[in-house]
């Protein structure tokens, strides 16, 4: 994921626009760039959700199958949390097993569904220490123009939320959706010296010193969280970031009903 | 050809096939060019179920160094099933078949792309089969040719692709899944119109001559169709350029990073 | 399998003999080099053929194993074709997993193999949805000097043929001869200029513009094409080759009787 | 948080938890610097049951070349568990936990480093846990800054972590194996004890906004306590570096070996 | 495992040294380093051992599990013995699988065990063709200074020797310690211009011409050898090391009991 | 030694092995050179029922880079089994073991060629198994210094090589599948005849020193008529070349390629 190192006088003016509180593309601190979900999107997953964050672009599909469940876990599904960064969606993307920044992409993401309860596996498991519903939750990232955090999250809750269980066509009685419990939000920030900001473009993202991922359920309380970069946040900061959290998640989650 | 055999009749006695096109149509296509921010040009293409997208990057300098070819660009292809674009999950990185299909579009690309302009470059496509439903190699090749005109990259001409198969034993066009499933040979090409030259061919299970003469003859014509919505998704994306001075800010973005 | 660059002064000399409808080695055009077939090379394999094509050597091996089918083929036989151009054939092949070439050369002679219906693989069912013979067509290249396609095409067939499946070390019965219903003949030609030849020597492949493989069976259909190389071939050349490719093959199918 | 369940009290009626600690107490930590002969500098860490290595190679040249800053030399932390560390044999090599790890780590110990005196260098640290039972993460981060400071690496502090989580309903401090286990929690932060500067945070599991802020409380006072112990490893170090001429010896020879 | 090559300085203080049969560190020529040996040094193994000859460390595990037999050997327990060679031990060390030195280092311990017959792996047999106990041993050089042949088969052996079979936790009945025959001793020795000398640093390897690792019973039998290195032992130097060994094994054998 | 046990008498009462040879007795050997166009230098070695091939490329550059050695070439050796040459179909690609022998033969040869004549060049050596039946490694080594003497490679010596072993608690010469699956012990060994210097020696199994003394003899003489058939193998390419135009040519070709 490096991205080449950006100009000095592109730095020096994102950060003398930010130190009076403006952003280049003129949003809030806490706004985010116009959010386009499309669900469906693709008949072949179970279930499946195009969204386009500004001109972040991702594809999420749900595919789901019969399996043997984890000797520790005998009467849950299976969830398998999977992203791609195609070479398509960036110059700097490279073909090849996933980097550091996609796996640690990759493992929020399942977090923030895995820790909110979201899915009730134990309604995905068909009998017990024997047959399971495996979940496979693949993100493509089709183009890249920031905050693949927040999008790819949108994207997979998008996804199961339009997920129906094949259990027809696997001889598994009549199809039914995906069971589902809570509805997080995730959202990231980024500090930009004495800034934070949230929905990073990938021009604030390569100036950024740090950065904090929230994940925060329905009733606000919190689910999972990631801070990033070789910067550093202080405590006041990190809970200055969840309140707002709380306050731009409740927007965020009202695109999802 | 995968061997499967069914008592489905995928051609009625009206000669229509399952999904009600006559023997010699087209799936519905639609194209669509400079989809993609990043991507120095770009096309979508919607063919029946097919969902694809191809991008492409370059010239830029060629990874690894010892591919640089002094004389020339190389033109680098990946053709790529995302995981649920086909009924099984497909696990994610490329196998046999897309490392095959992806050395034939690239050598098919090549002969159409100056590449002599750009020595040691490489000119990187990528083809990504969001949705897969028979076909999707000739709308790989379709879609990344629109998206190398679109990335401004001097050509020959544009690639359209078909495959046309023998179902029933009936020569059929554009096969769609279950026709490929339960078909009888499949035979996808590629061919310049303007020329009849063929840059891409291959052909798998059973055909007599004839059979194969006829094939070439649907393959001809729907080579010709295939090209027209090419040049119609370009004509568009040029119109809208013309007339959109936002879309004419990103375009040159583009050119700046090909320079 | 990128061959250095080859010297002007010889690719003109190949360029200028064939303008006059002339090769380096004096062959005609359809005319294919000295075959020699030694089958039942390797006696632990249930089937084996060392072909040489002129200075071209390979060695094929056919094993076999009791194994699960397909699930969506629960009533044949398996087979699986693979090519090794190992390091000790060529200067220019390395070590390690097969690259784009060596993989479509494989798939080609699977097809052929596959597709021409020569295997009845109906035959190799052992038990209807649990027990079928795997077989594994392995290919190695001995020694390089072009045209793989078709030695490694003759010594696949020439190694079925003489395969013999093991059926009593496996306790399923007698062993009986791999059952084969046709046999198909492959053949090779490269474009240079406008010369259309077979079997190119490693020197005219260098030089080549674009490659046809076409395979038929003994009733004179078409089982399998393969164009190849970035040149093109009209379709009235096409043609042609697939004519002459039909007159070449009862010669070549001579050799296999 | 594994989510699995158990019958198990993971904490008494008189707030007592199944090692006897109370929620607001650390597991016995012990550290010991420059362990190693053939690493520029090391530390050892018993925290519990847990052991862990740290060894830092550096600054030395960067590998792969595409990786060097031309302004400051990188951090490349390598956080590993040997096969026989868990209770279930872990293969060798790199998986998808140990690499996210790796990363955090990395970028937590780079916020320390004075990196841009060895612009192009790589400085190298490898973290290998012997034994495992819960928190090697922050065992590992605390036992690789005492290795930096051991390698003579300018840095502007160490680095205490420590994990906060959540047992049977009450937050806990340092979290043993069982309470990871089977508990609602878990939430590993690094902070510079001078600067309250947070370097590493991450949590799953399920806290409201009141048990978050008494988890910080804990983390707070806890990073002290561990920022206590790393001063006085490399206090005991610098002693016997005095008044020992054969250790001191060591310590010229590492010095040789980052010249 | 390359390590950088020695200034010329360096090693001709140690060949002229060799030369008045004196050794760097002082020792004598067949003088073993001073040997450490903690047994059950890590809980989560079912026996372990860390050892320290001279400055280089090393620590083993032993892990158990049940699973199959292999199936030529249908009543007898599983021996896999791996050694990994981290970077952290050693600047010269690198991430990544094994080199060949790292496996030669693997199967030379894995043969001094095996062949020596120390394990009784028929008492390893759960149930004849379906359970065996499968032992992982696994070898980890922690810091390195030469001789990792013989401080890694010191490790193993005493690893061995406190391993406890689980069978209770594995619902196999009780426990039992690791059913052991023989105590096979391993020595190495490396060959410098005309001098034979056993456990050598890793400033004495990095000159040395030829290396021989010798394991020996307490019946003073031959169990393994591996010649290493692009040297050459005559026939009588090979006799005479053998000799040697079978000497210092017996103060090898002394610290094991 | 596999562990395995059997009821075949591998020795009778006469003395007779279960192939009719004496316990002191090679397997029929039969060795030719220049075998491949290709290669540099090549040979071909019938060892009983083994069937090997060995080709020499190099003095070439050295990849990867690192490895090159200023002061003299580096001999590469990679000994490989065909899928098909064993009972069981091995899986393409190198095992542990076939990465050991590559080491260990590497080795051997390195001894013998003169490498400070190539500063940073490589010598590969490939080494093929085509059918195997115990004894492969020394095999491999007795063709690939052939091959090297073929390629016109400047050595000391060529280097002999085979296996004593204990078979029926008997030393016995030159061990086949069956002695080699159900015996007692293994003893591979490599010795230049004319010095008596070992080159490779492995031993596995259960021996005692008389049966190592009387083992050592064995391969004393056994290597000594191993050199003999290598000898005779290049005095019979290098006759051939001197009576035949043909061959003579290729030869030429060969030393272009070397230039």
């Amino acid at each position: 994921m490096a991205e080449p190192i950006m100009s000095e006088i592109k730095k020096g003016h994102i950060h003398k626009l930010l130190s009076t509180g403006k952003r280049v593309d003129g949003r809030a601190l806490d706004e985010y760039r116009e959010i386009k979900i499309e669900t469906n999107y693709i008949e072949s997953a179970q279930g499946s959700a195009r969204v386009r964050l500004g001109n972040t672009d991702v594809l999420v599909g749900v595919k789901m199958e019969v399996g043997k469940p984890f000797e520790d876990t005998p009467d849950r599904g299976v969830l398998t949390t999977n992203t791609e960064l195609i070479p398509l969606a960036s110059p700097t993307f490279e073909a090849g097993p996933p980097d550091a920044g996609a796996i640690e992409l990759a493992r929020v993401i399942d977090r923030g569904v895995r820790e909110s309860e979201m899915i009730d596996l134990q309604k995905l498991c068909i009998k017990h220490g024997e047959e399971v519903w495996i979940n496979f939750l693949d993100i493509y990232v089709l183009d890249y123009d920031g905050n693949l955090f927040d999008a790819c999250f949108l994207g997979a809750i998008a996804a199961l939320r339009t997920t129906i269980v094949p259990a027809k066509e696997n001889d598994k009685g009549e199809d039914y959706p995906m069971p589902l419990r809570h509805l997080p939000i995730q959202t990231t920030v980024v500090k930009i010296e004495n800034s934070i900001l949230f929905d990073p473009t990938l021009d604030e993202e390569k100036v950024a010193d740090a950065r904090l991922t929230v994940t925060t359920d329905e009733n606000g309380d919190l689910r999972a969280m990631q801070k990033g970069l070789t910067g550093a946040f202080t405590l006041d900061e990190v809970k200055q970031v969840i309140d707002a959290s709380l306050r731009v998640s409740k927007d965020l989650r009202n695109l999802m009903v | 050809m995968s061997g499967m055999t069914t008592d489905i009749d995928l051609i009625d006695d009206n000669g229509i096939r399952i999904d009600g096109r006559k023997v010699d149509e087209l799936r519905p296509l639609k194209i669509e060019a400079g989809v993609l921010k990043r991507a120095d040009g770009s096309a979508y293409v919607e063919w029946g179920k097919n969902k694809v997208l191809a991008a492409v990057y370059g010239p830029r300098e060629c990874h690894p160094r010892h591919m640089q070819n002094p004389a020339k660009a190389i033109v680098q292809c990946k053709y790529n099933m995302l995981s649920f674009s086909v009924s099984d999950r497909k696990r994610p990185g490329p196998d046999r078949r897309s490392i095959e299909i992806s050395k034939i579009i690239s050598e098919a690309l090549e002969y159409v792309v100056f590449t002599e302009n750009y020595p040691r470059a490489s000119i990187d496509v990528y083809i990504e089969v969001l949705q897969a439903n028979a076909g999707t190699r000739c709308a790989g090749l379709t879609a990344a040719s629109v998206a190398l005109a679109d990335a401004g990259i001097p050509m020959k001409d544009l690639v359209p692709a078909v495959a046309i198969g023998k179902a029933d034993g009936q020569i059929v066009l554009d096969l769609n899944k279950e026709e490929d499933n339960y078909g009888n040979a499949d035979l996808p090409i590629a061919m310049i119109p303007r020329t009849g030259e063929v840059l891409l061919m291959q052909m798998d299970g059973h055909m007599t001559m004839e059979e194969f003469d006829q094939a070439l003859e649907y393959g001809k014509k729907a080579c010709q169709m295939v090209y027209d919505v090419q040049k119609d998704a370009l004509r568009r994306r040029y119109t809208v350029q013309g007339g959109n001075g936002d879309v004419d800010d990103e375009q040159s973005q583009n050119n700046n990073s090909e320079a």
